[in-house]
């Protein structure tokens, strides 16, 4: 399957069409249905289908396991410091209003910003968690025992 | 749905199992959709159909996919099980009726959302904003859950040194 | 000071997330393990203060600014302060023993298993604070897959199937616990647990309801480990490196049997479970078969932390009967009972830590002769295991007298009577582990110490938790005082 | 209860059966791949006794837009939505587990598991 250059060339093709939904759902979350989850789900799939494809080196190519791995709790970081820095503005914990002066605009902001967070931890997990699947059965055929 | 499930349960094939565990997954989110959850919906065709079905598959690769014939008695999982249905069952008859919109789950709180999340957050997709802000935290605790997991298997599945696994785990 | 008390209830379960994810960053273990002491002992004085605090009150606090129940509620009253303090206690103390004690962890994980530690301990910090039965569901899933990973990083193989079994089983616990929570959450449409004691009164005999319950009790006790579903817990204990097995015997089945008193007492009323349904029958049946079994059972045992989860099952037999009794003494009793086998069980898998890291092996009869080879640890278990029979002076004395109390004025003398006998049984186990060190010589010139020398944290750790056996065991006032007021607030909340 | 009634209320039985088929694999089977499917099928019928309540007739899904008025309730979508993420992290933690335990004794079926090791000491 890797071999056939149809397969190739349209998964070429498909890629960045499907790393525009991504975005679509991730930005779009506050419209329809959609959010940081299930956009970083989609983005975790794009990794995968690169990597059935084009083999784990190629997709390490694109974004190294390094990145993935410490993209991983800055998204949690991410979230925790959004509560932590509306505390410090004298609100409550996670209250966004604080992030604003209009409180519904500071939700709006908040929501955006919380989202992304959640994006960013379940792409890098999602896809650290396939590389750490595929790196084992690598490591597994240098070093049958 | 439950003829699905029950080729899953028959099937021993476990690749078999895995593409049948999808189609399931794709028609629990086709009944999602028809129950207005559209978000849980997505969420379930991405995750159930999508994302668990590569990972059990990237996992299967590593092990031998076919099952073994079972020789356990199946006679007091049974009962269990059929303990456990009769009295799920019978507490669904006390439920009110479906689709009934004067129920508590409908009356209290949630008319909150409704009412509010629009003016509040400038959020037309309530289950965002209820998602993101009102009940924000339990996202939080959502987003650690991923976290805790995504270390966990790395911790588990990282390997540097070499390790023999059998006979010598003691260094 | 009013102002920021309610602060500090989120602060308690955030300080220790923040260091988790720190951790996970910092890539030199020593490092991370002391950002994860720092952290979690800020948790701990967090927790101190808001135990002192509660004396004014409830603590509420709207997590996001949204008012309860539309929000999601932080609420510390005196009764989960008190596990607060126990929890975090406990917690900081696993950490501080766990430099050095992991060897079986590989270098590049170390940093990270500081973080899953502290992620347990945020999840079970959570569960304990949070008024949300919903919320309280996620941080049980933080803790419990957090859970899974310390186990399954254990020396032997049988590490990961332990892990394994332990993941099934948990996970179904916490299905269970959906369940239940689903069917309440349908009945009345909150998921507030104020409110939803509030809401539940006029429609507690409806059939949605007692089924929510049943599955609700159903997966809280599997993951107490409550007597008859109890069976992951000694494989899982006994497999998982020794700071893990500390941290989850004195926090993730504390927090369990917590939250059931809480759903039990403060959401249903003490006479409501406890006068219809024979309830009382049930449990007192399922705490006497705990205390039997895991006692003869742990009595048989050749591995010394198989023996200690044995005989966490059979403690966790007499939290229950206290509970069983229904009665101010009784909880009272369970709750010191709580404070004091989560202590003491965690300073008894700290030695059993420290011999295995010195000499090589937790099995007991290995160990002949560690008497006079490490006077003082072995010592600290002497202290301990006298803590685990309930002699006087010890804070195992305590919960055991208040429970055997309660029974008597219960009207069941004949319960009184096999608490004392079963506490007996603690005499035989633990006494063959301190026959063996001492008096035993048959392998002293076979046994050598390992290369590693203890390190200092983890003998201040024994030490620390030693101490507090015997202050707490002395210094009664301390401890029963507190006991006593949650007490009455479960007993006040069936008003 | 009227016939109507009834007809109702089997959509609670049909995800009633579905729950019992995948706790039935999960206590059944020693493969332990198969209990991690069978736990997910197991947790995916849980979601539908939250949804299926939520669901008001003629309602429309709670994203709020001119022309509707009745939406059904989005409090259990968004209990759901984070059900399923722990659900799905609980199974790559579990998978994880396997592919170890399969390394570490060359099986995952659990009465072989069981032969083997020092189980009882």
């Amino acid at each position: 399957m890797k071999q056939n250059p149809i397969i190739r060339i349209i998964v070429k093709l498909l890629v960045p069409f499907i790393v525009l939904f991504a975005l679509y759902v991730q930005l779009h979350g506050d419209l329809g249905p959609g959010g940081g989850f299930q956009a970083g789900v989609i983005m975790a799939g794009v990794v995968v289908i690169y990597s059935l494809i084009f083999g784990s080196t190629a997709a390490e190519k694109l974004i190294s396991f390094s990145i993935i791995r410490s993209l991983i709790p800055i998204g949690v970081l991410i979230y925790v410091g959004v509560g932590l820095f509306s505390l410090i503005k004298g609100n409550n914990y996670l209250d966004y209003s604080a992030l604003h002066a209009e409180a519904a605009v500071g939700q709006h902001m908040g929501i955006f910003v919380v989202e992304l967070a959640v994006f960013v931890t379940v792409f890098a997990t999602m896809t650290a968690i396939f590389y750490a699947f595929v790196e084992r059965q690598r490591q597994n055929e240098e070093d049958p025992e | 749905m439950i003829v699905t499930v029950g080729g899953m349960i028959l099937q021993r094939n476990l690749v078999a199992v895995v593409i049948l565990g999808s189609v399931y997954s794709f028609l629990a989110a086709t009944v999602l959709v028809v129950l207005d959850a559209v978000d849980v919906a997505m969420t379930e065709a991405a995750v159930g159909a999508g994302l668990s079905t590569v990972l059990i598959l990237a996992a299967l690769n590593l092990i031998k996919s076919h099952q073994s014939r079972s020789t356990r008695s199946v006679i007091l999982p049974l009962v269990i099980t059929l303990i456990v249905g009769c009295v799920i069952a019978w507490g669904t008859i006390g439920l009110p009726r479906f689709g009934d919109p004067e129920t508590p789950m409908q009356q209290h709180v949630s008319p909150y959302y409704l009412a509010n999340a629009l003016r509040e957050t400038k959020v037309p997709n309530v289950v965002t904003a209820v998602l993101a802000s009102y009940r924000g935290y339990d996202t939080l605790g959502e987003t650690t859950v991923i976290f805790t997991a995504g270390i966990g298997v790395l911790m588990l599945l990282s390997r540097r040194r070499r390790i023999k696994p059998l006979n010598n785990e003691s260094e | 000071m009013a102002s920021i008390a309610p602060h500090f209830s989120v602060l308690c379960v955030v300080i220790p997330l923040f260091g988790a994810l720190l951790c996970a960053i910092i890539r030199n273990s020593r490092a991370a393990w002391l950002l994860a002491v720092c952290s979690a002992l800020c948790s701990f004085l967090c927790a101190i203060f808001l135990l002192i605090h509660v004396k004014n009150g409830v603590v509420s606090y709207a997590i996001g600014g949204w008012q309860p129940p539309i929000g999601i509620e932080y609420r510390v009253d005196s009764f989960n302060a008190y596990v607060l303090a126990l929890i975090s206690a406990v917690g900081c103390l696993s950490i501080l023993y766990a430099h050095n004690a992991i060897s079986e962890v590989s270098p590049q994980n170390r940093s990270w298993y500081f973080s899953m530690m502290l992620l347990c301990l945020t999840g079970v910090m959570g569960m304990a604070a949070t008024g949300d039965a919903f919320n309280l569901f996620v941080f049980m899933e933080i803790a419990a897959l957090s859970s899974y990973v310390l186990i399954a990083l254990g020396k032997q193989r049988e590490a990961l199937v332990a892990a394994y079994q332990y993941l099934i089983v948990g996970t179904i616990g916490a299905t269970f616990y959906i369940i239940g929570i689903g069917f309440l959450y349908v009945s009345t449409g909150t998921l507030n647990i104020a409110d939803l004691a509030l809401r539940i009164t006029p429609i507690k005999t409806t059939i949605p309801v007692l089924t929510g319950i049943g599955f609700l009790i159903t997966g809280l006790s599997i993951k107490a480990a409550i007597f008859p579903l109890h069976a992951w817990l000694p494989n899982a204990y006994r497999f998982a490196p020794v700071p893990a097995s500390a941290l989850l015997s004195g926090t993730a089945t504390k927090v369990a049997l917590y939250i059931l008193l809480r759903f039990i007492f403060g959401v249903l009323g003490a006479q409501f479970l406890l006068g219809t349904f024979g309830f009382y029958e049930v449990m007192v049946t399922f705490s006497l078969g705990a205390i039997l079994c895991g006692s003869i059972v742990a009595v048989f045992q050749k591995n010394l932390r198989r023996m200690l989860a044995y005989s966490s099952v059979a403690q966790v037999g007499y939290i229950t009967l206290g509970v069983a009794l229904a009665n101010e003494n009784g909880l009272t009793g369970s709750l010191i009972h709580i404070v004091g086998h989560g202590i003491t069980k965690a300073g008894l898998f700290f030695v059993a830590g420290s011999l295995l890291a010195r000499l090589g092996s937790d099995h007991i009869a290995d160990l002949a002769g560690a008497g006079r080879r490490m006077p003082w640890t072995v010592g600290s278990f002497i202290v301990l295991s006298l803590s685990m029979v309930g002699l006087p002076g010890t804070v195992g004395f305590l919960g055991k007298w208040y429970i055997a109390f309660a029974a008597v004025e219960h009207g069941s003398w004949w319960l009184a009577i096999i608490v004392i006998i079963t506490s007996l049984f603690a005499l035989i186990y633990m006494g063959r582990f301190i026959e063996m060190a001492y008096f035993s010589s048959r392998n002293e010139e076979k046994m050598k110490f390992l290369a590693n020398p203890m390190s200092w944290n983890m003998g201040l750790s024994v030490a620390i938790v030693t101490g507090l056996c015997v202050w707490l065991g002395i210094d009664t006032e301390v401890l029963i005082d507190k006991a006593r007021a949650a007490a009455l607030l479960l007993m006040g909340a069936n008003l | 209860m009227t016939g109507s009634q009834i007809l109702l209320q089997l959509n609670y039985w049909l995800i009633i059966i579905v729950m019992m088929m995948g706790f039935y694999v999960v206590l059944t089977h020693e493969n332990m791949i198969k209990k991690l499917i069978g736990l997910g099928v197991f947790q995916t019928s849980v979601y539908f006794l939250y949804i299926v309540p939520g669901k008001v007739i003629g309602g429309t899904a709670p994203i709020i837009a001119s022309g509707y008025q009745v939406y059904s309730n989005p409090l259990p979508h968004v209990l759901i939505l984070t059900a399923i993420v722990v659900g799905v992290a609980t199974l790559a933690l579990g998978l994880a587990l396997v592919i170890r335990i399969n390394e570490a004794y060359g099986t995952i079926e659990e009465d072989d598991l069981y032969g083997r090791g020092e189980w009882h000491q």
